[in-house]
């Protein structure tokens, strides 16, 4: 499918058939959806930015997991718990010592890394179930650790409250420029990310920021180290790819991944604890995963927008399924959430296994033979 | 630690260990006969209590007890039949990661099914066992003196038992008939067997009615103890360990590892807070009961990758 | 071609599931309550405000259904002068066509489900009732509710989903320690009150919090009332096997509201009460937890009294272990004001385990039937058709907390007019108000001076069955243990 | 005979599975430029002397000399690294990468950019791109398959599978070239065009192939010497016309009691 | 009795594996399938067995009948049920079960008459006398001629009208494979069950067969009686490598020219 382009597209060099955006046509799409959705907050009522805001938080952690399980095969159910330290870690160090959100976000995710690292460790000697436990396992341990070890820092099973990220900017001609307002007690011009529609700029830039990364991961010679693993394992190791060094950099960089979403998550949350996110959420993820697309650089972007639309389906259906069934009353939502998202992932695991990602390139390759297709 | 406490703590974890390992044969069961692991098994569990509930408390038919058991073992027979005929049948020769996602798909599935069916609301499941009169035993040696008695509740013992006859049973119908042996073989090699005429979807099927037995009886067993609510579909992120560290395919594995979990879970209840590392640390390990599993787990799997009766395979190229 | 039938089956069973599912669900009810639900048309309170043009907008809409009950002598508190209204002599407005929206929103899905499922139908039944009667001096009251399912993130998400929608959210009712915790700081920095089930200290006095309010006191007042009685009766209730020495095992669920009692105030009041603190130990929060553990490391450290900061299932889940241990005798069992509720008895094996337990008890209870208040409660719970299992502190409580919003309100109304009411407004009205005895006063609060959670409470003990929730020490003030945060 | 003459030497290697003996104390040797044939019967071991030479199984006694390193000691990922490149009996491509990210995928050990010039995909890496892209593309064009170059290599035919996974050991580099049964099940159309890229490959970059195989017309015309294992053990050396009149060979293939 | 009537197989829709083979198996025949590695003999057996349908192979043209009943379409354990058993090429013994289970699992599609299962293990033990001291051991430890024997001794179980033994020599010692030979012509001459037999040994293979067939590439390139193939000179080249029969050119010759056309063109 990929081989297919219109008549008259042709490349001159490498670098332009490497390239992903191929057309200056393309490029312009592609900014004025970004565009549109950095005016999001003009136009759109509060309440979608928030969800716009969600949708991209869960992308991003998805967008690790794929190049765990979706390039490299390494099937994982603890991405919700390394969320959990990359929250833990820049909730510490914004709330408690101090630091910039935009200085601890990163270190959240290098964190966050390390601790994932930790938890590859067994895929060097068990593959399938094995270490489909072994993840699951820190999804239990971790949220543990910040239960049960230093109560006076982590306080416990209660969690802590997490401020909102802060820009500080120098007052100028005595004035506060784009947006922020002056605060009296340190005498410079704040913005304070608080809001959906303030935090939206958070989110879309960092994950610009992630689906670059994971796309040039996928192009060069790392994320081919990654698919080779995948693929054949056994192969890989004879031609060379350290099959260990590979497979705990790709634990490495998915926890990275989850490591700033569980920051922003916090942030935006201004909370957070041991549960705030836990195992029903790395079965999400690996759902998102599987609904979008397996080892596509879109998939995950389709699969979290689809899945988080179904759960968000599931709120506005509760109000429904009540006038239906009266007797059901608050157990509505928590009734439709698990069984719409089971039965769409079920549906899909029988009917498109490729996921979505893979449908997309079919109906492009369609709609670029149109009026020849099938 | 209370040293004074060891023996029945060790006792009474053991004992918890006997639904652990009922619920970890469940999932071997299936594991061993197409090679899927079951991560909807705690939801299995919990409709089996649930219907069992149902047909028995006045809210539902207000049956008598053990005609209520008999009837949700029939629902959860039918429930595994169908479990496998719609869901896994379609996803034969799929990769791995996708029969896990099946399962866990299927396990969210029946979770808000119940939801939709039962409610949220906690039951008071009927009682089986007695839950007074604890037995009494003095063991036969001291502790600075004192004499060492071991209370033992009695509806946990009765589980105990139950669930090991349960296993017994199992043993028993696996190894000495037609069915079993047809199981047995199915498990080992699929293409084999069809090749000696065994028809392995029905071995699949009948494996399925079989997990929804034990699930039933496994949900019946815990919720008859404490309650029912839809906490009892996480019981068994405790059995998911026990099943690995047995290996997978092993069933005195499966029983094994299941007790040595419910040991393993007693036993972190004893460190008190003159444990030499402290308050804070004695409270953190007796709050560890559910996190134990899976650092056994871990131990384990870093010592004996492929569990401790797991088969090895050797790796062709 | 395969995958088709297989859909085909799917979408059989769908429908087989749909068309059963209304049968099983139902049942309980039906069996239950003694009128058939079935036929009934869905008759939910939160369904559309009835906009009925009202008599008088002054009325008290509690003095209707009390008549309809039998009275009986007090037993409790006798009750005081009734409470007179401001409204008429500030001003009449008519604000008939207005709306006025609570938020709330709690666990009807989670762990907390079997005792925040009484205090949302409490909670809209009061609302629904009001409206009928006239809303708020005309104004209905709409009600917008989330089910967080007992985690954090979705009753923040849900609290954005309604700040978002709604640039004057003015008060939001929530019933959970860890959301209170979590939004505290929110609630004050948007200026929406907060009435809260959820008693954490945190929530009330933590650091930026001050807009939340409780409907109960805070969990550390409570653990302190219950130490002073039973230091100061210690002689007289002692089990058996009990030495002098008071030693208390606090065994509770991991978490901010099974933990929300133990505070460094806490602790050093125990101190001064001659109180070792001699275990502390937590069980799963889930009704099959195992307490096994807990209470024997609770007896092996001497402990003779054990308080738990849990609900329902969690002292079920004690008493269960202690009867099963056969130790029943051999502890003293308090735990803070939900504890001793009637949805214990759906979760203790054997109803004479849960005798004894101890309780502060910040309200009165069904069985003062002769109390206009609990009358006018009684009567709402008997219209709505509620299930029996609703019927517990919860649902009571939150009929008492709607009144004391609508009186916060109107004040709000008098002190700054229906156009200028905020969260702010309501929050001056309420922190200037002094003591205000909701429901006639089933429940006392008084939110002045910069406490936000009631002072005052019962202290009971269950004795007996089901209804025996016996008053040990009538309306007291309890200790103060308010935490000191540094902010 | 000096050590240092011998390009590969096997040294006396027996590996066990189980209490199994797949090889046993075989003993050969590889010179720098000949193509060595091993044949057998199915079961001799042949596959299993090739993976004790790539590194994927230990032998449990014996050395394996490539250039003085003994490669039993050496990790099997480094192995590659030193120069030695092999085909599969079952075909073990990347079946969901293109044909092109097949061959990319085996420079990845000619290749300098770290994991952060990767995700980074600037300045240094994207050259890096490009430069080896040019390899791989003369080994596309080599092997003709630039018809395929961007379709996915899991939906291939089986000789074009074949052929990718010849071109995937040729972007290694390789100075020794294992291949483990390169045209079986092919016609003998397609058996000419891989024997002739065989040919190329060792005439033109003087590639030292060992091979397995068993069309025995085609092992007598391409290899200059022939090493014939039976039961694990070494029955026969020499050249095509030695082995081919060697009667325990004979015997052998003919299964005589 | 067995007739494959010019059958095509094809692998995961694309792949073409068998290009029209047709063979016969008459009642009480040995019939023997030879040639080399990955000619298609296995594919044979198994589009006939039925267990190709789970290796996402398919019979695309042409059928089989086994007594006048089509078998293409039939699933594996059916066809199994109908009297023809493949014994699977390298000795596939459920590993963890003993010797007599799997035995006892060859008789799993009868019904449970044990003393007819009784005898016909009896029946088995005497065909293989080195088994009854096995029978409590587990198979997976047993010597490959051991496990051979017990292989064969599951298909017998399963009193078989066809039997499809592939590859019986593989990685066995030359007396053991006669041995078992042996034992195949003596079943066969007791009972007067048809055999097929795929094997690469032609040697012994063409011994016990009444008639055999020498697959290439997925076709029939030759066939006859044992005898008269057995006399064939090209059988002999043919397994120490000449291909098709005549003038070849050499390997080497076919490399110039065609690279010579490359250069050219």
């Amino acid at each position: 499918m990929a081989v297919l382009r219109p008549a008259g597209d042709f490349d001159t060099s490498y670098e332009q058939d490497m390239s992903v955006i191929r057309k200056r046509w393309q490029w312009v799409a592609l900014l004025l959806f970004l565009a549109a959705l950095f005016a999001l907050p003009a136009y759109a009522p509060e309440p979608a930015v928030s969800l716009v805001n969600r949708i991209g938080i869960a992308i991003i952690a998805v967008q690790g997991l794929n190049i765990l399980t979706g390039y490299t095969g390494q099937i994982s159910l603890g991405q919700a718990a390394f969320m959990t330290v990359g929250a833990y870690i820049s909730a510490l160090l914004v709330g408690q010592a101090g630091w910039s959100f935009f200085l601890a976000l990163p270190v959240a995710g290098l964190g966050a890394g390390l601790v994932g690292l930790l938890f590859g460790l067994p895929s060097l000697r068990v593959k399938g179930f094995y270490l489909v436990m072994a993840t699951l396992s820190a999804q239990f341990i971790i949220p543990w650790l910040t239960r049960n070890t230093f109560p006076n820092l982590l306080n416990g099973a209660q969690g802590m409250n997490v401020p909102v990220p802060v820009i500080k900017l120098p007052v100028i001609a005595n004035t506060c420029f784009l947006g922020t307002t002056f605060d009296p007690e340190t005498a410079v011009c704040l913005y304070r990310f608080a809001t959906p529609n303030e935090f939206i700029y958070i989110t879309l830039v960092v994950l610009i920021i992630s689906t670059v990364v994971a796309l040039n991961i996928s192009r060069s010679r790392l994320g081919r180290a990654f698919i080779s693993v995948r693929d054949n394992d056994l192969a890989a190791e004879l031609l060379g790819v350290n099959l260990f060094a590979y497979k705990l950099r790709a634990f490495f960089i998915a926890a990275v991944y989850a490591g700033v979403a569980g920051a922003m998550l916090a942030h935006n949350l201004r909370h957070v604890n041991s549960q705030t996110v836990g195992l029903i959420d790395s079965i999400l993820f690996m759902g998102m995963l599987v609904v979008g697309g397996l080892g596509s650089n879109l998939g995950p972007i389709f699969g979290a927008t689809l899945v988080t639309l179904l759960e968000e389906l599931a709120t506005v259906l509760t109000p429904i399924l009540i006038t239906l069934m009266p007797d059901i009353a608050g157990g509505a939502t928590a009734a439709l959430r698990p069984l719409i998202f089971g039965l769409a992932l079920m549906l899909f695991l029988i009917f498109e296994p490729r996921g979505l990602a893979y449908r997309w390139t079919l109906i492009k390759a369609a709609w670029r033979l149109r009026p020849y297709a099938r | 630690m209370n040293w004074q406490l060891l023996p029945q703590f060790a006792i009474t974890g053991l004992l918890n260990g006997g639904p652990i390992a009922l619920i970890a044969l469940g999932i071997v069961l299936i594991f061993k006969s197409s090679e899927i692991f079951n991560f909807a098994h705690g939801q299995m569990l919990l409709i089996g209590a649930m219907t069992t509930w149902w047909f028995s408390a006045d809210e539902g038919l207000g049956l008598p007890l053990w005609t209520a058991v008999l009837l949700a073992l029939a629902v959860s027979i039918l429930l595994g039949l169908l479990i496998e005929r719609l869901t896994l049948r379609p996803m034969t020769g799929q990769p791995l990661l996708s029969i896990i996602l099946m399962t866990l798909a299927l396990g969210q599935f029946l979770q808000g099914l119940t939801i939709l069916t039962f409610g949220t609301t906690q039951r008071n499941f009927p009682v089986i066992f007695s839950i007074t009169d604890p037995y009494r035993i003095t063991l036969p040696f001291t502790y600075n003196d004192n004499p060492i008695i071991v209370i033992l509740k009695q509806n946990l013992v009765w589980s105990f038992v139950v669930a090991m006859v349960c296993v017994i049973v199992l043993a028993l119908f696996f190894q000495y008939t037609r069915t079993g042996l047809s199981m047995r073989a199915t498990a080992e090699d699929h293409e084999t067997a069809q090749s000696v005429g065994i028809r392995i979807n029905r071995v699949f099927g009948i494996s399925w009615a079989i997990a929804g037995i034990i699930a039933a009886i496994g949900g019946v067993l815990i919720a008859t103890a404490s309650g029912l609510d839809l906490s009892l579909s996480i019981v068994v992120l405790a059995a998911f360990p026990a099943v690995l560290l047995g290996g997978l395919e092993s069933i005195p594995g499966a029983v094994l590892g299941g007790l040595i979990i419910g040991l393993a879970q007693g036993l972190v209840g004893l460190p008190n807070n003159n444990f030499f590392m402290g308050p804070e640390v004695a409270q953190a390990i007796r709050n560890s009961t559910e996190i134990v599993p899976y650092v056994i787990l871990l131990i384990v799997l870093v010592i004996r990758p492929d569990g401790l009766f797991g088969q090895k395979r050797i790796e062709r190229i | 071609m395969k995958k088709w039938t297989t859909l085909t089956l799917f979408i059989l069973l769908g429908v087989l599931l749909l068309a059963a599912c209304g049968s099983p669900a139902e049942a309980p009810a039906n069996t239950t309550t003694n009128q058939p639900a079935a036929e009934e048309p869905a008759e939910e309170p939160m369904a559309e405000p009835t906009e009925e043009p009202m008599a008088e907008p002054t009325e008290e809409p509690m003095e209707e259904p009390a008549a309809e009950e039998p009275t009986e002598e007090p037993m409790a508190e006798p009750t005081e002068e009734p409470m007179e209204e401001p409204a008429a002599e500030m001003r009449t407005d008519n604000l008939e066509g207005e709306t006025i929206t609570f938020y709330h929103f709690g666990d009807l899905s989670g762990p907390y489900a079997a005792i925040t499922g009484p205090l949302v139908f409490g909670m809209e039944d009061a609302v629904a009732a009001i409206n009928e009667n006239g809303g708020i001096r005309g104004a209905t009251i709409e009600v917008q509710f989330a089910d967080t399912g007992g985690s954090v993130d979705e009753a923040v998400a849900a609290y954005d989903r309604f700040t978002g929608a709604d640039d004057n959210a003015m008060i939001m009712i929530t019933y959970g320690s860890g959301e209170v915790e979590a939004l505290a700081s929110r609630f004050a920095e948007d200026k929406i009150v907060n009435l809260s089930a959820g008693l954490s200290a945190v929530g009330f006095y933590g650091p930026d919090s001050g807009y939340t309010f409780g409907l109960g006191p805070i969990y550390p007042d409570q653990f302190g009332y219950f130490l002073d009685y039973v230091t100061a009766n210690w002689d007289t209730i002692k089990p058996a096997t009990a030495g002098d020495e008071v030693k208390l095992a606090y065994l509770s669920w991991p978490g901010a509201f099974g933990q929300g009692a133990l505070t460094d105030e806490t602790r050093a009041y125990a101190e001064s009460l001659g109180v070792e603190i001699v275990a502390e130990e937590t069980y799963d929060l889930s009704p099959t937890a195992d307490t096994t553990t807990a209470i024997l490391n609770a007896q092996a450290a001497g402990a003779n009294v054990i308080w738990t900061n849990s609900l329902a299932f969690g002292p079920a889940a004690l008493m269960n272990g202690l009867g099963a241990l056969g130790l029943q005798q051999d502890f003293i069992l308090g735990g803070c004001n939900w504890a001793m509720d009637l949805a214990t008895y759906a979760f203790v094996s054997d109803p004479a385990l849960a005798a004894g337990l101890i309780s502060p008890f910040p309200y009165l209870w069904w069985n003062d039937a002769d109390h206009p208040g609990i009358q006018y409660a009684q009567s709402l719970f008997t219209a709505n058709e509620r299930t029996a299992g609703a019927q517990n502190v919860g649902y009571l409580l939150l009929v008492a907390g709607v009144d004391l919003a609508v009186k916060a309100i109107e004040q709000a109304i008098d002190t700054v007019g229906f156009d200028n009411l905020t969260g702010e407004a309501i929050y001056d009205a309420l922190t200037t108000m002094g003591p205000v005895e909701p429901l006639d006063g089933v429940v006392r609060m008084d939110y002045s001076d910069g406490v936000r959670a009631p002072r005052f409470s019962q202290l009971r003990q269950i004795q007996g069955g089901p209804d025996a929730f016996n008053v040990l020490q009538d309306w007291t003030e309890m200790p103060d243990l308010r935490p000191v945060f540094d902010n | 005979m000096t050590p240092s003459a011998q390009f590969l030497e096997v040294d006396n290697v027996s590996l066990y599975f189980g209490g199994n003996a797949a090889l046993c104390d075989v003993n050969f040797h590889v010179e720098q430029g000949e193509i060595l044939a091993i044949i057998g019967p199915n079961g001799a071991g042949k596959t299993s002397m090739l993976n004790c030479i790539s590194g994927f199984y230990r032998p449990q006694k014996g050395r394996i000399l490539y250039k003085q390193r003994d490669l039993t000691k050496t990790s099997t990922h480094q192995i590659a690294s030193l120069g030695i490149a092999r085909t599969f009996q079952n075909i073990a491509l990347y079946t969901g990468l293109s044909t092109l990210d097949n061959l990319m995928a085996a420079r990845h050990i000619h290749m300098q950019q770290n994991s952060l010039h990767s995700m980074l995909y600037w300045g240094r890496a994207q050259r890096e791109e490009v430069t080896h892209r040019t390899y791989v593309e003369e080994i596309i064009d080599f092997l003709e398959i630039a018809h395929i170059r961007k379709a996915i290599v899991g939906a291939l035919s089986y000789g074009l599978r074949k052929r990718v996974e010849l071109g995937r050991a040729l972007a290694l580099e390789p100075e020794l070239l294992l291949l483990d049964e390169p045209m079986a099940g092919m016609n003998v159309e397609e058996k000419e065009d891989m024997a002739r890229f065989i040919l190329d490959i060792h005439e033109r970059r003087g590639t030292t192939i060992v091979l397995i195989e068993h069309d025995m017309g085609l092992v007598m015309d391409i290899s200059d010497r022939v090493v014939v294992l039976d039961f694990g053990q070494k029955i026969a050396a020499g050249t095509p016309d030695e082995v081919r009149n060697d009667d325990k060979v004979i015997q052998a293939y003919l299964g005589q009691a | 009795m067995l007739s494959v009537n010019n059958i095509e197989v094809v692998y995961s829709d694309v792949i073409l594996v068998l290009r029209g083979i047709s063979l016969a198996v008459e009642k009480g025949q040995i019939v023997s399938l030879l040639g080399a590695n990955g000619a298609g003999k296995t594919t044979t057996l198994k589009s006939i067995s039925g267990l190709l349908l789970r290796e996402d192979g398919a019979v695309t043209r042409g059928g089989i009948e086994f007594d006048g009943q089509r078998l293409d379409k039939l699933a594996a354990e059916e066809i199994t049920r109908l009297g023809i058993v493949q014994v699977l090429e390298g000795r596939r013994l459920f590993q963890h079960l003993t010797t007599e289970e799997n035995l006892l699992t060859g008789a799993l599609i009868h019904p449970n008459n044990r003393a007819e299962i009784r005898r016909t293990l009896e029946q088995v033990y005497t065909y293989f006398p080195a088994l009854p001291q096995l029978r409590n051991r587990t198979a997976g430890y047993l010597s490959g001629g051991e496990q051979q024997m017990v292989a064969i001794g599951r298909a017998l179980m399963s009193r078989p009208r066809l039997m499809l033994l592939d590859e019986p020599s593989l990685g066995l010692a030359p007396l053991l494979v006669q041995s078992i030979f042996e034992m195949v012509r003596q079943y066969n001459e007791e009972t007067g069950v048809s055999i097929l037999l795929v094997e690469q040994n032609a040697n012994v293979a063409l011994q016990v067969a009444d008639y055999a067939y020498v697959m290439e590439n997925g076709r029939i390139v030759l066939d006859g009686s044992a005898e008269q193939l057995a006399q064939n000179a090209d059988i002999k080249e043919f397994y120490l490598g000449l291909t098709s029969v005549g003038e070849r050119k050499s390997y080497r010759d076919v490399k110039h020219y065609k690279r010579r056309k490359r250069w050219l063109g």
